[in-house]
């Protein structure tokens, strides 16, 4: 692995550094593949597909019809028997149209074999809102997948993580689902050239702070941390933590941060109600009860579907601003 | 790693194809003949508004491009010029009581079914105005009065949708009927599958409109399944297939009769393929640039534009005068330009409207 | 409403109460028809829709082919269009067969569509483990359905409750599931003849008590009782709380319950990481931080598929032991 | 609501049944006039294999029945009695390294493909010596060195999956084909469509083996599809359609040859229609107690037992003598009986390992 080298590091954008991603792992792994609608000829709606059909060839990188249950059910099938596809699904949104595939065989087909069968399977989808895109095409539903046995999830907030992310869930032998934000596609970082992994299921601290623990999913994980600028002002030293893995969770890290910092607050783009918040939240309250000087707060989505307008969109999405609102309500500052 | 030779079976679909041609043929060649002025053809006043309807969604499309490149329309707009035929040709055999559900592509659905330019255009500047008070926009544009189920985000969503809707007509025993018009590309998704059995199975008053333009996305029809009409699908329920071309009204207006007519009597579903194509990319006006399809194809679509060349058949038969034509051209064009600027006066929604809608609250 | 009248209660079991809300429904609604696998003349695997094709005929009690997709998108266009359908989802396992109808269109078209559309839609649907029935036919997927706007999500623990909150589901102008338990089919209590209602969105107090609050949903609301009788005697004196409504949820109930006992455990029968479980503990500790004298308890399946084996099937489901267990490990007693 | 008229398209579907039923008809025969013998009919070792198999997935799950009434077996045990020639005839051309997706109704095509009958029942019994340690059961039943990618518990579940193991084979560039059994009901399932297309795209190794036995659950096929024959769905992806006796093991076994190794020359997948009949109830032996079928159709159907009238033809042809055929019985019962007994001997998994398997530790 090139951990051990020092990798030169260049400004990359969110969307390069997933294109990177995929092609280290080709390069790497004979028996990679990946396959989806338009990630061929197009090189994905998004463009992180560029170039990966004149480099690997239509064996590697392979459009699919409009087949969702077809496509994950190639990866399910691939993956089981000595391939190490790379899915990708287009919008998150789509899930429901292969969901059965991804719930009732992908993640439990290796229980149900008792063991014998393995799935080294990745899936690549977008998730989030923004560009009003509306109530299809804007969806975050990562805490249907994190309340799979058998599942893994990721949702990296930067480029770098992008790249090291989806070489660690390729490398693994378990279906891992990595949720890209097409919010954050222009975003540009360092990142590494070469190969280097981010490993699945440790959080990563943003910026330490003293009294407040802000846990963020995905590219909530910026508006966190510009929340946390306004906060200074407000006397709220607040500690950033990037859960960067849904399932599994780092709880020690957040639960280590919250001892110390005695407050909470949990951030994410999807719909509150049902959210991976109130796991998290459940989770602190059950391990760091009496360290908890403030109930842990949500922000997160209202209850509705993502509206198209523009003008209802921009109040729809948490941002900066709802935290420090939250966090002045629940403190009374 | 896509199938080249035809497989054997090709030769039973070929034959499938020649037969359903064949009654395309048929209609075509009677609409050439005699269409206006023969007996059972369609009146003037039908020929004219197919061709009105055709005028509004091209015009419609034209701006409603213009606008998102002017930064007016956000989110995705994916226009519908090239397949006006096919929405003008089918809808001219509805009403409002006949159910239709759109897909992504859907503004000219909803024109040709009596939509407004007024909200259609501010639904698409995401006003409060708009069908939809602007929560749904261009992807989710609809009119339930009008019959209208909406445009679809989701490839495939219509069909299972529009299947409810022809059990609803069934139910009731009205003579209404349902229509979901879907792509080539759809044509590959489970959902149109189990919704054109049970349509059969059911013989449900359900037609089901393949616009297959070539192309889903940018990927080929040839490089998303082996074959060549969708059409030939239709055996596999035990409804009828049949092809027309989706760039003559006329052929469509006659094919999507004798269907509409047949399920109207209890006749059961048809799968009607209208062979088309789109002229800008598959989302907005120039897309993401690539050159997935070849100059000349486009223009060899273009030489066979609906609105041209009917245009030209109804100066042949009489039926317009140049100048009448081109008042209708000025005419919609003043709509358009209203629409515009009633859709640009228009409020954005309050944002307190936010969590309005979710549910019915009178429900219980 | 018969609510006015005193109908005749007699013993009923679980499965019969469900045939006869449907029953109702088909009786005073003359657009409701119920549509499903093997619903008529097979009268439903379970039972439960014995008699409805010689009472209703096969216009309104229908068989269709085994097209989840298809079947949920006639509940969804047949709804928008006048109709007031039952849908039947055999077993809940199978949602990921039709997630897209039921995600994307059915609970999401009414405020797409700006408030035009009304979609009086129910589906039951069948959930929960106890008979060996493996992974994909065991499952409680209740938190994916609760996390969407537009949908409601109801869990009736008893026969009394099947049979009202059918008719309030089929009365209701929104998209509701009725998820129901087979383990429960033939569990017998009194119901009374004739229609009425049980509100979706209110919880249930089952049991009063004074320094503990149970909220339980569906079957496990049984466990419940149970586990609060063997409670007493460690000096616990239990409030149970049956949840019935997972969405819309009955919050006012249980705070105010637990504003009173200071002391909550939640218990449900589906996997615990990210179950409905998080979202009811947070909710608790948001509205009764302060009331609260130990961390708010979740009694939930381990994070695994559900396992064939009886030995092991025995293990997996949450009982009263689990729930005593837990009481005594976070109380100290 | 079921159509009871046949649409226009059944003179289509009726066709198309007459030219496959015309192959099948073709191998029938020959296998009638000189199979064994025939220089290139398959050998008696064949033969003999074909019968062997069928009598053990026939005993297998006679006992399994009883075992089940016995109380022995918890949860749903679907059985596959009156099926046997299908599973055998197509297996019989099969290796480990090919692969097959199963569903509900799974012990006779992995019992066919070589499963053992002592992990087998283990498993059914729910004990830690089974295939899957207990955690999968009858219908999760699977062996990944015997390349059997598992029974299903969801109908359509297989197919994709399948259609995955062919892509696998073919993006290896071994000669393997995969193999997905699915049934009559499952064909209206858009994951079936979905698979079936992809696998025609790709030319895959795929071979669609639709066992049509007239019923998903209590459904008679005409009360779910107007069509008769499921064949007829494979002109729709440009894949050959073949039509074949399931009651009669040479017509399955050849039929299944030619699609086999069509496949594995690299000519695409087929759907190959066997047209047979279980002889139990859905679920067990009596299940319900519905009589959803007439006995006698169930009657008419066991005069045809592939069992019985292949034993009849091998005395016949001499392949083999009616001591050898008791033999083999008797031997089959030998193993049934001592895999019952292991499997009543075994211990149940212990609550420990509960959480294991549910990742690959290994990972990453
Ligand atoms: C379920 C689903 N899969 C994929 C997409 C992305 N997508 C939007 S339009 C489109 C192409 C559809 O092609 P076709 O059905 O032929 O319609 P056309 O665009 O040609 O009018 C795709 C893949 C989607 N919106 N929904
Ligand atoms: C997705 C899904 N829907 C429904 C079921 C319930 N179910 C189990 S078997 C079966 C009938 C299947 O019929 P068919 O495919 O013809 O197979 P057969 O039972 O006749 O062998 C049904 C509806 C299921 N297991 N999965
Ligand atoms: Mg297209
Ligand atoms: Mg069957």
């Amino acid at each position: 692995m090139s951990e051990a080298a020092t990798p030169q590091a260049r400004e990359l954008p969110y969307v390069m550094a997933i294109n990177e991603g995929i092609r280290e792992v080709l390069r790497e792994q004979k028996d990679a593949f990946i396959a989806g609608e338009d990630v061929a000829v197009a090189g994905s709606v998004y463009g992180y597909c560029v170039g990966l059909l004149d480099e690997f060839g239509s064996d590697r990188v392979i459009d699919t019809p409009i087949s969702e249950k077809g496509i994950m059910g190639l990866g399910v099938g691939a993956s089981a028997t000595g391939c190490r596809p790379i899915i990708d699904l287009m919008f998150m949104d789509f899930i429901g149209e292969c969901m059965d595939e991804v719930a009732n065989q992908m993640a439990k087909m290796r229980f149900m074999f008792g063991g014998k069968a393995t799935l080294p399977v990745t899936v690549l989808t977008m998730g989030g809102a923004g560009g009003s895109l509306a109530a299809q095409h804007s969806q975050s539903l990562e805490a249907w997948l994190a309340h799979l046995p058998g599942m893994k999830v990721v949702m990296p907030s930067d480029a770098y993580d992008a790249k090291g992310m989806i070489i660690a869930a390729c490398r693994d032998d378990n279906p891992v689902f990595v949720v890209l934000n097409k919010a954050s596609l222009a975003m540009t970082m360092e990142v590494p050239e070469g190969s280097y992994q981010v490993p699945l299921g440790e959080a990563c601290i943003r910026r330490t702070g003293a009294n407040l623990t802000i846990v963020a999913f995905g590219r909530m994980v910026h508006e966190a941390m510009a929340a946390s600028d306004r906060l200074k002002d407000l006397g709220i030293d607040a500690e950033v933590i990037d859960a960067r893995s849904v399932q599994p969770f780092d709880t020690d890290t957040v639960i280590t941060s919250i001892r110390k910092t005695h407050r909470a607050l949990v951030v994410h783009e999807a719909v509150k109600f049902g959210g991976i918040g109130g796991e998290i939240t459940a989770q602190i309250q059950e391990e760091a009860f009496d360290y908890l000087d403030a109930p842990v707060m949500r922000v997160a989505a209202p209850f509705s579907p993502v509206p198209f307008s523009p003008a209802l969109e921009r109040v729809y999405i948490p941002n900066a601003d709802s935290i420090v609102a939250r966090v002045k309500e629940t403190l009374a500052l | 790693m896509v199938a080249k030779k035809k497989p054997p079976a090709k030769k039973k679909a070929a034959s499938a194809r020649k037969k359903t041609v064949a009654r395309a043929g048929k209609a075509a060649a009677k609409a050439k003949k005699a269409p206006a002025r023969a007996a059972r053809g369609p009146s003037d006043k039908v020929l004219q508004e197919l061709h009105l309807k055709m005028v509004r969604i091209r015009r419609f499309e034209e701006s409603a491009g213009k606008m998102m490149e002017d930064g007016k329309i956000p989110g995705a707009l994916h226009l519908y010029v090239g397949q006006e035929a096919v929405a003008a040709g089918v809808m001219q055999h509805l009403s409002n009581q006949d159910w239709i559900t759109s897909t992504h592509r859907g503004h000219g659905h909803l024109v040709a079914k009596g939509g407004e330019f007024k909200p259609m255009f501010a639904e698409l500047f995401g006003r409060a105005t708009g069908y939809c008070k602007g929560k749904g926009g261009s992807m989710h544009i609809s009119n339930m009065d009008l019959g209208m189920l909406g445009a679809n985000g989701i490839v495939g969503g219509g069909p299972p949708i529009a299947m409810g809707a022809a059990f609803s007509n069934k139910f009731k025993k009205n003579k209404h009927v349902a229509v979901a018009f879907f792509g080539d590309g759809a044509s590959n998704e489970g959902s149109v599958h189990e919704a054109a059995n049970m349509a059969a199975l059911y013989k449900l008053p359900c037609i089901f409109v393949c616009e297959n333009n070539g192309y889903g996305e940018y990927t080929a029809q040839a490089r998303h399944q082996v074959i060549i009409d969708v059409a030939d699908r239709a055996a596999g329920y035990g409804m009828p297939g049949v092809i027309c071309d989706g760039m003559d009204v006329m052929a469509v207006y006659e094919a999507a009769g004798e269907a509409i007519e047949r399920a109207r009597k209890g006749g059961g579903p048809t799968l009607l393929e209208c062979k088309t194509y789109r002229y800008y990319d598959h989302v907005g006006v120039r897309g993401m640039g690539l050159n997935y399809r070849a100059d000349e194809e486009v223009e060899a679509w273009k030489k066979k534009d609906a609105i041209q060349s009917y245009e030209k058949r109804l100066l042949q038969l009489g039926v317009m005068t140049r100048r009448k034509v081109n008042a209708v051209h000025a005419a919609v064009n003043r709509d358009v330009e209203e629409a515009i600027a009633f859709a640009n006066e228009s409020p954005y929604p309050e944002p307190e409207t936010l969590l309005d809608n979710v549910y019915n609250e009178q429900g219980a």
